[in-house]
């Protein structure tokens, strides 16, 4: 009977995990969803306690309430700034659970009293020992460079990854060892030093702005390891959670990496010899930060007050009716979107009015620059659709640009400032816009309207 | 019969993907600590090694793990919902101050 | 059947019955045309395009030999009655409401009379609908007239030497002529409002993206079966007029269609609503014809009172004549389609188009 | 400082130098403005509403007062410069390539006479640039002209009397006026292409939905830094006649808009390539004033030369006067405020802007 | 050994089958991915053929090529208009496997040398025999009324509803006997016979036009008696492919339901006293075909030649610019869209010109209708938005009717023509249209703008 | 240890819901006829009835059994095979066409 209560909670809580991970699919529900979640881990909890094997109840309760007292700082007072260290170091903790319940399984086997060890446990307990120890390391290492304890700068020695393949091989080796002869205990615990050694020798190459699709990758091992835990003990939870967070965070990793425009191999073994440090298409060395287009239209849909600054890459692109869809899209969300034009913008005088009347924006929806200036810092979002040098900040700071004295858009006074554009080129006065650099600014390049289609499409189903 | 095992793995990983395609970047940090929280669940482990009876390794092997394990998900749990936080939208009130 | 066109003769109409691929298409079923030699020219088709199409073009001496119909877009002029031989039938505009006397001459020339106009507004006798075709050149060219007189520019544009606010731009009666010149200014960039007092106006220039004035003035009374609309009661007619005062006082360009009829437009703008209007505005008044819808408009000319100039446009769709023409001949056509029966002209004072549009016949005026 | 704005004297002139907006934004950065009075009330501004905006409203003999700055639209007439003040100066469209004589006699009274048409289009100057809110003007009055003038509709319409195919209308010449006009002929409904020899204004066209004819011809010597064209060769310009002969046959409206600064107006159009194109085609000729884009182009007149009407109007702008005083005054309001410094007028020979476009300064006429 | 290859070839077909029901987000992978799964099965099949337990091959041999040949002609040779009735027999033909097989079971465990029964395994063998049995009588039924070899009214009788519940409360209180005491074959035997009659009792009731409806419940019924036979043999393959089953056939019943605009229960019960047999809004009794905008959407989607005739109902919904977006996301997908203007359409002339041309839709997509209508015999969809007057073909062939002889667009004469309308309500002319009536005719009523909406994003994620 | 099919069970549940839901309307006909086909899964049921040793009863329930199952699965993915071929679209040849 205990049994089947323990079972149920588990089937519940594993169900709860799911729902909460889906309600991740939408921002709104997600908050819900999580909390439902974390209710789905104190039943699990909860359902264990009740277990028959469990005779002492002292060092749980000890352990919990002082995990406590170190889980609850680390959730509530860590800046939002600091959250990728953060994972990386509640990560090792993860990870150094799951590599000490194995430890402690395999010492009870021969130890504690019990005789031997089947093959397919001790394969599982392996694994989990494998992957517990590098990931412990591993995401201690992540850690130091996040938290700049530890240079940020990769760093790399010849035959590098000679020495990690030959260690990685080692480490096998001891793994096959021990399976085929549980008894060997210096095979486990060589291959668990080995692990250890491997997760610090694999982070040093990686450079610190890489660091996030590591700690992503890590969380994989880290799953997959409580999944080989559940597979020793016979636990579903454990594995069901494990392949839940072992496929998770390999995609993570994956769409990580992507959205720096670089591979992953390339992430994980080209930063041998030091790569860039972050993905940035660079003018004169300042570096720019690009925005996926998801992302952008996560921004845009949870926008309260926009405003759509159109210049003459949009009449280029012909985007006129594409910039209204998503106006509109945006305002169904309950946003709310305004138009700025700039006397000069585009190519002759009223060349955004004729354009935007053509897509049928109405006139009480565009305003003057003098009307809408005052209101950039109230706003979330600024999009610059094709715009340069009416945003161009160097025309209010720097008397030696040719365009000094011009008024123009206070673009980078909102919250957020998008910039479409097809890539850094300059504007009609062939400067260089400060803007495109600013800490709020992100860049979506392409074609101003193939980027807008996507926007449209992803405020759409935000 | 850890072929039962397999089978769940496999859907349970089949699962995951399915439900972390969907999920849009903008949350993928959540989505990260989440997952992070989640794998606390090896504290189900190490309950029973901290409160089984194999002896003084096993119990303090256990007691760490317990520790580690219940710092992980208090802290990941508390920090996916502070980020969540910020994505509730609070549609009523932006209605009403729109129709002043 | 064998057809003449004549060369229209009222000056400043620079249509003609008839185009080139009109004629192409009469002659191909069968029918023979004699055109007056110049006859299009003015409205930009040379008579080698007609001669091409398969017209014969001729000398006026012999232009009605063996005509049975003749297509003009006037009416022919006391003087030219005599030269129509007996028993000819004429299609043109007649106006019958105006022109009482002329249609007494034709009468007595025992001409067959069929006036354009009176074609029903059936869904069938669309084609034939020259009221249509001409009224859409009537509304496009009122707001190209306007546009011009306008101080103004119509759309907003937003410059480096400030910002130009768009012209309001008031329709006042949406039929056909309404609607089109409706379109033609929002093309344009202007702000466009409008008011009618069929019903069904307001969905139609709503459809069109214009705004409805006084949706609380409009009723079911004023729509006959036709779709026309009726005079209104006095009562109504100043309930009107308020809401037009108010709103008139903001407008740059006002277009005004109204019409009812077999009756004088309604006089829809006051001398005193026009002073009320800011200087610069301008009134274009299509219904410059019939007497205007504006009490100062002077038929065929321009007024200027406090500021505001009136225009008062004669036979607008003259001033278009290519597509005016085409418009017309395709009308035209349809029409000969309609009347001819193996090759005969039939007219048959029982047929639900031919009749109504019969106003003399058997040296009879028909129509009251 | 003080500035007086008188009423322009030449017949057709119908702007004014500052609008009641932009005196008001003058008063209030603490200049005085002495105004004649009548001078708005053309453009449609009267003078109480200058008054409200804070001018003093006068006759014409006190106007000159203690006044630093005259502000005129048109230069004064031979008649009036004995009028003015001696030191005084005079801001202008002077046209100074053609009014030499003129500037003689300003000199002479040692006046300073600056030009508004020579502000160098930079960036920052784009503010006082009258050339470009004039042209702006220009290039959709052009379109209303040429739509008046024309034959035909431009929209496409499909009626029950037959489809009307949309007008095809060319524009030569993509500066500010040309590439108004290719917007303003878009919006009613025309089916546009454009030329110009400068390479930048193939793109300039496309972003207005139009298309751009033989882009094989466009050179990029043919820019200046400035951004205006250079004249072409002699074989250059054989090329581009033979592909606007092509062209032409095929169009029923053509603005052109083409010019040279400080030179005549470019030759485009032969008197042959019209005799190609259609009858009731209409072409309008921005640079009339300079001499024609058109050979058969007669300033102020309308030619009709094988059933295609040539239209050169003088002086478009002054046709909109409300809004293109509106722009010109807000180009005024900004350089005054560049020309003056705490209060005083200074008018500096080695400033970006004032340099180039002081054109008689100290008894001498400073251009070439 | 032997059995783990078998366990490698159930894990490899229930990966293979899930894929394959994914594939069918997509029609344009669903061939390939379903082919993959009928290759699941096979594997799935000669995995099982090298099982311990087998011993004579001469039945199965038999069995199987049997199996094939009443199999490939149902496959083959029924014509997609009978498909419903095909999977009704089918399904019946699932279902009886089932259940013989739960048979089998329980009468080896008595019979054939087994000794007792244990109690999950009995609750399994149960829920199978319930489910099967019933499964195998409502898919029979539902197929005589598809095939009408039954009359396809619904069969009504007072009290019916009481006389099914009775029923139904004595098969599960035979169950709960047989697993309280599993050596009780009455009992067995007994609410197989109760579950079979209750099969036909619940189908009759229900019209032959909701039959779709039930195929999928009882389609989710086998999949659900396949699990249960999965449970009782300890078979996880049967386990996955009924879970997959019973979740789909829910689904679909559901989403069936709601396409019909019928409330799911409404079928199941409602129907009793007979419900309209065709969910439609019907004009002078005539059916009208109505369809929803996934539906709209997909024919849209993968047309090659599509007509749209916009009419005043565009006008009036403002919805030009909306109809050039879905005109362009056909054409992203490689169809061909022209407009066919009729010279009356709207409410003065040049109105749908002027409206296009707003919406900035190129001249040269716009045809007449001399121009045009030669070509609608070849084109895949007519898009009527908004128009009425414009396509009744009343014009053509009523002399009686006040629009005869006025020349119309013949929409009619399409493959498919969908009509976008607010409702049933005349055009200008007041008549009816029989073109609303026809059978290639589907209604997508609503707003034309809203419609066109909801189209748009159903054709862009086709 | 049932509970470990009860996890297959809910998790494939899971799977199907998820993937189902995604399927357009359009191709509820051929999913319907396919999930039918995969239920002929039973088939592997039925095989070991029919081929095992437990008697002539056992055997020929058994054989209807395995006819059944083997008629379902035939039909069912030839005539789903049928149905979405219609859904192959020849783009290559439209365009071509479109081309001329
Ligand atoms: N309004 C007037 O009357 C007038 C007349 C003459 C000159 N000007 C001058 O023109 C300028 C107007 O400023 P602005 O901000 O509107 O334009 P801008 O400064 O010229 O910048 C336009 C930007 O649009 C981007 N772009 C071009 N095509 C694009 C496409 N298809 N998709 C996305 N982006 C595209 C270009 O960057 P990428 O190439 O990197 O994409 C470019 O930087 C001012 O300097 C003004 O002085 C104005
Ligand atoms: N073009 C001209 O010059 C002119 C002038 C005068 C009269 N007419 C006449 O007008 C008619 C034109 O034919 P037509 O086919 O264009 O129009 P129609 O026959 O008048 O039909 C329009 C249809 O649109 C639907 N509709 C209205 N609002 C809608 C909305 N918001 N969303 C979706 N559907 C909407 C209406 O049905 P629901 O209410 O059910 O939605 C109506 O049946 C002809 O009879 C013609 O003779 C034409
Ligand atoms: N059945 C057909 O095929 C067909 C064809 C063409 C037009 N029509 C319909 O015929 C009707 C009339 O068209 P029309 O343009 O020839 O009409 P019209 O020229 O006689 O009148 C013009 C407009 O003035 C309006 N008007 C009259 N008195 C007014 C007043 N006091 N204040 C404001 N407006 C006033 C009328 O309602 C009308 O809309 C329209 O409804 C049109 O849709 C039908
Ligand atoms: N920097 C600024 O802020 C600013 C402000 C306004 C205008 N501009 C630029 O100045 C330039 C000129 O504008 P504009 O309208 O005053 O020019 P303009 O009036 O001098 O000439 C009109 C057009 O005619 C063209 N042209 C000359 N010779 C031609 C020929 N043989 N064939 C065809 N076309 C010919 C010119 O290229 C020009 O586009 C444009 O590039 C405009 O964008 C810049």
């Amino acid at each position: 009977m205990r049994d089947h209560i323990v079972q149920l909670t588990y089937v519940i809580a594993s169900v709860l995990f799911i729902l909460g991970l889906r309600s991740l699919t939408h921002p709104d529900k997600a908050r819900r969803g999580m909390q439902f979640a974390a209710l789905g881990m104190l039943v699990a909890v909860c359902g264990t306690l009740v277990n028959h094997d469990i005779v002492d109840y002292r060092w749980i309760i000890s352990g919990l309430i002082l995990g406590t007292l170190i889980g609850y700082p680390l959730g509530m007072w860590v800046p939002t700034t600091a959250l990728p260290q953060r994972i990386a170091m509640s990560l090792s903790f993860g990870a150094l659970a799951a590599t000490l319940v194995g430890v402690s399984e395999y010492y009870n086997a021969f130890h504690g009293g019990g005789g031997d060890i089947e093959t397919a446990k001790m394969m599982a307990l392996g694994f989990e020992v494998l992957l517990g120890s590098l990931t412990v390391t591993g995401a201690l290492m992540a850690f130091g460079k996040l938290q700049e304890l530890l240079p940020s700068q990769p760093i790399t020695y010849r035959g590098q990854n000679l020495v990690n393949a030959v260690l990685f091989l080692g480490a096998v080796g001891l793994l096959v060892t021990v399976v085929v002869n549980p008894a060997a205990a210096y095979a486990f615990y060589g291959m668990m030093g080995i692990a250890a050694l491997l997760g610090v020798l694999m982070v040093i190459p990686i450079g610190g702005a890489d660091m996030p699709v590591v700690v992503a990758l890590l969380n994989s091992y880290c799953g997959l390891a409580a999944a080989a835990t559940g597979f020793a003990l016979g636990n579903s939870i454990l594995i069901i959670c494990g392949a839940l967070d072992g496929a998770s965070g390999f995609l993570l990793s994956i769409a990580m990496s992507k959205a720096m425009n670089r591979s992953f191999s390339n992430v994980l073994f080209g930063a041998f010899g030091g790569g860039p440090a972050t993905a940035a298409i660079a003018t004169s060395g300042a570096p720019v930060r690009s925005i996926s287009a998801e992302d952008a239209g996560m921004l845009l849909a949870y926008a309260q007050r926009v405003i759509i600054i159109p210049g003459y890459g949009m009449a280029v692109a012909q985007a006129q009716h594409t910039v209204r869809e998503l106006a509109e899209q945006i305002e169904k969300r309950g946003g709310e979107v305004k138009y700025a034009i700039h006397p000069v913008a585009g190519r002759m005088p009223g060349h955004m009015n004729v354009l935007l009347a053509e897509a049928n924006v109405p006139y009480d929806r565009l305003y003057d620059m003098d009307e809408i200036n005052g209101e950039f810092p109230q706003t979330d979002v600024a999009l610059v659709i094709g715009a340069n040098d009416v945003v161009n900040p160097a025309a209010r700071s720097d008397p030696a640009s040719p365009i000094y004295g011009m008024p123009i858009l206070d673009a980078d006074k909102a919250k957020h400032v998008i910039v479409l554009k097809r890539g850094m080129a300059a504007g009609f006065a062939g400067i260089e816009n400060a803007l495109f650099n600013a800490a709020s600014t992100s860049m979506l390049f392409g074609d101003a309207k193939a980027s807008l289609v996507k926007l449209v499409s992803e405020v759409k189903n935000a | 019969m850890m072929i039962l095992e397999l089978y769940i793995f496999v859907l349970a990983a089949f699962v995951g993907f399915m439900v972390i395609t969907k999920v849009p970047p903008l949350l993928h940090t959540p989505l990260m600590s989440a997952t992070n929280a989640i794998s606390g669940i090896s504290l189900v482990g190490s309950l029973v090694a901290a409160g089984g009876k194999h002896g003084q390794v096993a119990t303090i092997l256990g007691f760490v793990a317990v520790v580690c394990a219940t710092a992980n998900i208090v802290g990941g749990f508390l920090i996916t919902d502070r980020m969540l936080k910020m994505f509730k939208r609070d549609v009523p009130a932006s209605h009403a101050a729109s129709k002043q | 059947m064998r057809l003449a066109v004549p060369l229209e003769s009222i000056p400043g109409e620079d249509r003609v019955a008839l185009t080139p691929d009109s004629v192409a298409r009469l002659v191909k079923a069968g029918h023979e045309i004699r055109l007056q030699a110049g006859a299009g020219v003015r409205a930009g088709f040379s008579d080698s395009a007609f001669a091409h199409a398969g017209a014969s073009v001729v000398e006026a001496p012999s232009l009605y030999e063996g005509v049975a119909l003749v297509c003009r877009v006037q009416p022919p002029s006391p003087g030219e009655i005599p030269l129509l031989p007996e028993g000819i039938a004429v299609l043109a505009m007649f106006a019958p409401s105006r022109n009482r006397p002329l249609l007494e001459l034709l009468a007595a020339r025992r001409v067959t009379a069929l006036a354009m106009e009176l074609v029903p507004r059936i869904t069938r006798a669309q084609s034939m609908d020259v009221l249509s075709s001409q009224s859409t050149v009537s509304g496009y060219k009122a707001v190209l007239l306007g546009a011009t007189a306008l101080p103004k520019f119509l759309p907003m544009l937003t410059t480096a030497a400030g910002t130009i606010s768009p012209a309001k731009v008031f329709v006042i009666g949406a039929g056909v002529a309404g609607l089109q010149a409706i379109a033609t200014a929002r093309r344009l960039g202007g702000v466009v409002s409008a008011f009618d007092v069929r019903p069904a106006a307001r969905e139609q220039v709503l459809s069109l993206g214009a705004t409805f004035l006084a949706a609380e003035l409009v009723s079911h009374a004023s729509e006959t079966a036709g779709g026309y609309a009726t005079a209104q009661s006095d009562e109504q007619a100043q309930r009107t007029r308020d809401a037009l005062t108010g709103h008139l006082k903001d407008i740059d360009l006002v277009i005004t269609t109204a019409a009812i009829p077999g009756r004088d437009a309604p006089r829809l703008i006051t001398a005193e609503m026009v002073s009320g209007m800011k200087a610069g505005s301008v009134i274009v008044d299509l219904a410059a014809e019939s007497g205007g819808n504006c009490e100062l408009t002077r038929p065929g000319e321009t007024v200027h009172a406090n500021g505001v100039a009136i225009i008062g446009p004669l036979n607008v769709p003259a001033t278009i004549p290519f597509h005016a023409s085409q418009m017309y001949g395709k009308n035209v056509l349809a029409l000969v389609t309609h009347l001819s029966r193996d090759g005969a002209l039939v007219i048959d004072a029982t047929d639900e188009i031919t009749g109504p549009m019969t106003v003399v016949r058997d040296g009879h005026v028909t129509t009251s």
